[in-house]
C-alpha cells in the first residue's frame, strides 16, 4: 500500500497529521512552556507562533542531515541533544541576524522573543523526536512544517480565548494558568475526536 | 576504529559547532537595530513567556525569592 | 554567630525548594514533562528522580564556573552544561533502566530545555556558592519529583483504576510479576470515562484542577492572615471579625 | 579593535573548552555504557522472540534477506525446536505511512500468519493500534484483515507487512525445496 501512495500524498498526509492530530502542544506536549505564560494577548502569540516557527523548519532542515550523514557515520550517535541543542542556539542568532538586517518589520514583530526560542520545548522535541523515530528526510520535513504549523494554530486560538477570558467571571482560584489548563484540555479532546479522519 | 578516534571526531564536531555558535553570536550583536526598533524593550507580556524566575532579556528585573 | 547566619540560608534554600518555591505548584515551571510523563506513577517518580539528578549536578558545576564564564555567553555555557549532563542520564538509563529510557522517551532529552534546571542556574546557581548551589537543587528536586510523582498518582488511578509498581523498576516485584494494587477496580468509576485522565486531555485538567485547588488554599490563608491582622490591629470593639467569609 | 577581538576570543575559547570537555567526557562514558547498551537489547530481542515459538529450543542469529521483492521485511530468524528442526521463522519488518513508523516482529510457520508484536511504534495513537487491533488479533478474537479500527492506517500498514512476510516466507520455503 505505501509504494504505490505518490510521495507527495504521504507528504500533505503527514503535514496535516502533525498539525492536528498529532498537535505539538495538545497531544504531545512540547512547548507548553512558552504556550501558557506568553498566549493572553494576540498579536505577541501570533509573532511567537511565527517566529517559533522559522527555528523549527530550519532546525529540522540542518539536524536531520547532520545526524544521518555526520553523527552516525561518525559511530557517534550518543551525541544528538548536544549537537542540536548548540545547532538551535546558533539558529536562533542566525535567523535574528537575518531579520535585523533584511527586514525591520519583521524584527519588530518577532524580533525581541528570538532569544526565548531556545529554550523553548517544541522546537528541540520536533528535531529530536524526528531522529528518534528515523523518519526519513521528507517525513521529518512534513513533520517540521506540520508540528510549526499546528503550534501556531493552537498558540493563536488559545491567545483568541483568554483575550475573552478575562471578561468572563471565573472563579478566583481558576484565574490565570488554571483556567488556561483547563481550556487546553477541552481543546485536546476536541483534536482527539478528529482522530477518525486520518486514520 | 579505536575508542580514541570517536573522541578526537566528537570533540572536533561540539568545537566547529561551539564555533559557529560564536560567529553567529558576535555576528548578531555587531548589526545595527534596524532603525525604527531601537525602542524594543523587554515588555511586560513578552516576559511572561517563562514566568517567574528565570527572564534572559529583563535583565534588570530583581528575582523575588 | 556567621555560620548562624549561613546554617539557616542553607537549611532555607534547601527548604523553599520543596514546599514555598515548589517549582511546578508555585513556579508553575516544567510543565512539559509534568504533563506528558505523569501517565503512570513509576514512571513520573523515574522521571524526578532523574531531574533531580541533572538539576544538582548542572547546579554544582554552574557554581564552580560561576567566576570563569564571562557574562555574555552564560547562558549558552550553561546549556551546553545541562545538556552534558542530560546525555550522561541517558546513557545510563539506557544502560541500567532500559524499561524507564523507553517509556520516557524523548521527554528525557527535553530535560535540556527544562524552564526549571535553566531558571535554577540562571538565577541560583550562577550567584550563590557550590554548597548551596548543591542543596538549592537537592531541594528543587524533591519538590519537583514529589510534586510529578503527585499528578502520576492521581492520573493512574483515574486513568487505569489501580496502581502497579514494578513494570518499570523490574527489581521491585512479587514473586516474578510487577505488583497491581487495584484502587478503583471495580468500582463504577472504571467505565470508560476513567480513559479520559490517562490521555494528553486528562493531564491538562488535572494539571488545572491541581493549580486551581493550590490557588484557592493560598488566597484562602492570605485572606485569613489578613483578617488576623486586622482583628488585631483594633482590638477595642469586641465584634467578632474572626475567620474570613 | 584588537581589544574587541581578544575578548570574542576569550569568550569563544571559554564555550570551546566547557563543549570540548563534555564532549570528552561523553565519549568516556559511552565506552562503558555502549556494551550494557548492546546486551540490553539483544536481551529484548531474545525475550520479543521468546514469545513466537514457547517450545523452540534455539533461534538462528539474525539472517539478512536478499528478496529484492520485499519492501518491509528487513531480516528474519530460524526457530529450531529440540532435534534442529525448523518450526517456523520470525520476520522482522519495518515501514513507515504518514503518520510514524512502525518495527514489528511476526511470526510465519507452515505458510501460516502467526502472532505479531511490536518493536517499535510510533504512530499517532500508537496505544489504539495495539489494543483495538492487534491484542484482539492475537488472541485470536479478530481476523488480520478487520483494519476498522480508530487507527486504520497503522492497521493496514501492519497488515500489508505481515502479508509481505507471509510471501517472503513462501519464497523461501520453495526455494529451499522444504
Amino acid at each position: 500500500m505505501n509504494a504505490t501512495v505518490p510521495f507527495i500524498v504521504t507528504f500533505l498526509l503527514a503535514i496535516v497529521n502533525a498539525t492536528l492530530m498529532d498537535n505539538v502542544v495538545l497531544i504531545r506536549f512540547y512547548g507548553i512552556c512558552s504556550f501558557v505564560g506568553v498566549s493572553n494577548k494576540v498579536k505577541p502569540a501570533f509573532s511567537m507562533g511565527v517566529a517559533v516557527a522559522f527555528v523549527t523548519i530550519f532546525a529540522s532542515l540542518v539536524c536531520w542531515p547532520l545526524y544521518n550523514f555526520v553523527l552516525v557515520p561518525a559511530g557517534i550517535p550518543f551525541m544528538d541533544t548536544v549537537v542540536y541543542i548548540l545547532v538551535i542556539a546558533s539558529l536562533v542568532q542566525l535567523v535574528g541576524l537575518v531579520i535585523k538586517k533584511y527586514s525591520p518589520a519583521l524584527y519588530k514583530a518577532f524580533g525581541i522573543y528570538l532569544p526565548l526560542i531556545t529554550t523553548n520545548c517544541a522546537v528541540l522535541g520536533v528535531a529530536q523526536g524526528n531522529t528518534d523515530s528515523g523518519l526519513s528526510f521528507g517525513l521529518s520535513m512534513a513533520q517540521a512544517i506540520g508540528t510549526s504549523a499546528g503550534f501556531l494554530i493552537i498558540i493563536f486560538l488559545m491567545a483568541c480565548i483568554r483575550s475573552r477570558l478575562d471578561a468572563m467571571n471565573v472563579p478566583k482560584a481558576f484565574k490565570g494558568i488554571p483556567i488556561a489548563l483547563i481550556v487546553a484540555g477541552i481543546m485536546s479532546i476536541a483534536l482527539i475526536g478528529l482522530g477518525g479522519i486520518g486514520s | 576504529m579505536p575508542q580514541f578516534v570517536y573522541l578526537i571526531i566528537a570533540i572536533v564536531v561540539i568545537v566547529a559547532l561551539v564555533a559557529i555558535f560564536v560567529i553567529s553570536f558576535i555576528a548578531y550583536r555587531r548589526t545595527p537595530v534596524p532603525k525604527g526598533c531601537e525602542d524594543l524593550v523587554a515588555n511586560k507580556e513578552k516576559c511572561e513567556g517563562c514566568l517567574m524566575s528565570e527572564c534572559p532579556l529583563a535583565h534588570g528585573r530583581e528575582e523575588g525569592h | 554567630m556567621s555560620d548562624e547566619i549561613a546554617r539557616n540560608r542553607h537549611k532555607e534554600s534547601f527548604l523553599s525548594g520543596i514546599i514555598k518555591q515548589n517549582p511546578l505548584f508555585v513556579a508553575i515551571l516544567g510543565m512539559c514533562p509534568a504533563l506528558a510523563v505523569t501517565k503512570t506513577f513509576e514512571a513520573s517518580f523515574g522521571m524526578g528522580l532523574l531531574f533531580t539528578f541533572v538539576l544538582v549536578c548542572s547546579n554544582v558545576i554552574v557554581s564552580l564556573l560561576r567566576k570563569v564564564v564571562p557574562e555574555e555567553i552564560e547562558t549558552p555555557a550553561h546549556i551546553v552544561i545541562i545538556a552534558t549532563f542530560v546525555t550522561i542520564v541517558k546513557m545510563l538509563t539506557n544502560a541500567l533502566l532500559p524499561e524507564l529510557y523507553s517509556s520516557l522517551g524523548v521527554f528525557l532529552s527535553l530535560l535540556v530545555v527544562n524552564c526549571i534546571v535553566l531558571g535554577r542556574s540562571e538565577s541560583f546557581a550562577k550567584k550563590n556558592t557550590v554548597f548551596d548551589s548543591f542543596l538549592d537543587g537537592v531541594g528543587n528536586g524533591i519538590g519537583y519529583t514529589l510534586a510529578i510523582s503527585i499528578i502520576g498518582i492521581i492520573r493512574e488511578i483515574l486513568g487505569k483504576g489501580s496502581l502497579t509498581v514494578g513494570k518499570i523498576f523490574t527489581f521491585i516485584s512479587y514473586n516474578g510479576s510487577p505488583i497491581t494494587i487495584p484502587i478503583l477496580k471495580n468500582s463504577v468509576f472504571d467505565v470508560s470515562m476513567g480513559k479520559i485522565f490517562s490521555n494528553p486531555a486528562g493531564g491538562f485538567i488535572v494539571m488545572g484542577i491541581l493549580l486551581a485547588i493550590i490557588a484557592a488554599v493560598v488566597n484562602y490563608n492570605k485572606a485569613k492572615k489578613k483578617a488576623a491582622a486586622k482583628s488585631a490591629a483594633k482590638p477595642a470593639p469586641n465584634t467578632n471579625l474572626g475567620g474570613a467569609k | 579593535m584588537n581589544e574587541t577581538v581578544k575578548k570574542y576570543l576569550k569568550v569563544g575559547g571559554i564555550l570551546g573548552l566547557i563543549a570540548g570537555a563534555s564532549a570528552a567526557i561523553i565519549c568516556t562514558l559511552n565506552v562503558f555504557t555502549e556494551p550494557k547498551i548492546k546486551e540490553n537489547e539483544f536481551n529484548a530481542q531474545q525475550a520479543a522472540l521468546a514469545k513466537f515459538y514457547p517450545d523452540a529450543k534455539k533461534y538462528s542469529e539474525e539472517l539478512s534477506l536478499k528478496d529484492a521483492k520485499a519492501t518491509y521485511v528487513l531480516s528474519y530468524w530460524k526457530a529450531f525446536d529440540a532435534e534442529d528442526l525448523v518450526i517456523g521463522n520470525v520476520y522482522k519488518t519495518s515501514g513507515r505511512n504518514a503518520y510514524g513508523a512502525i518495527t514489528m516482529l511476526v511470526g510465519v510457520s507452515k505458510g501460516e500468519i502467526g502472532k505479531i508484536v511490536l518493536v517499535t511504534n510510533t504512530e499517532t495513537y500508537a496505544d489504539t493500534i495495539v489494543e483495538e487491533y492487534l491484542d484482539p488479533y492475537n488472541k485470536g478474537a479478530r481476523s488480520l484483515d478487520d483494519t476498522k479500527c480508530g487507527a486504520t492506517k497503522g492497521a493496514e500498514l501492519i497488515r500489508a507487512m505481515a502479508k509481505e512476510a507471509q510471501s517472503v516466507d513462501e519464497r523461501l520455503n520453495s526455494k529451499e525445496g522444504q
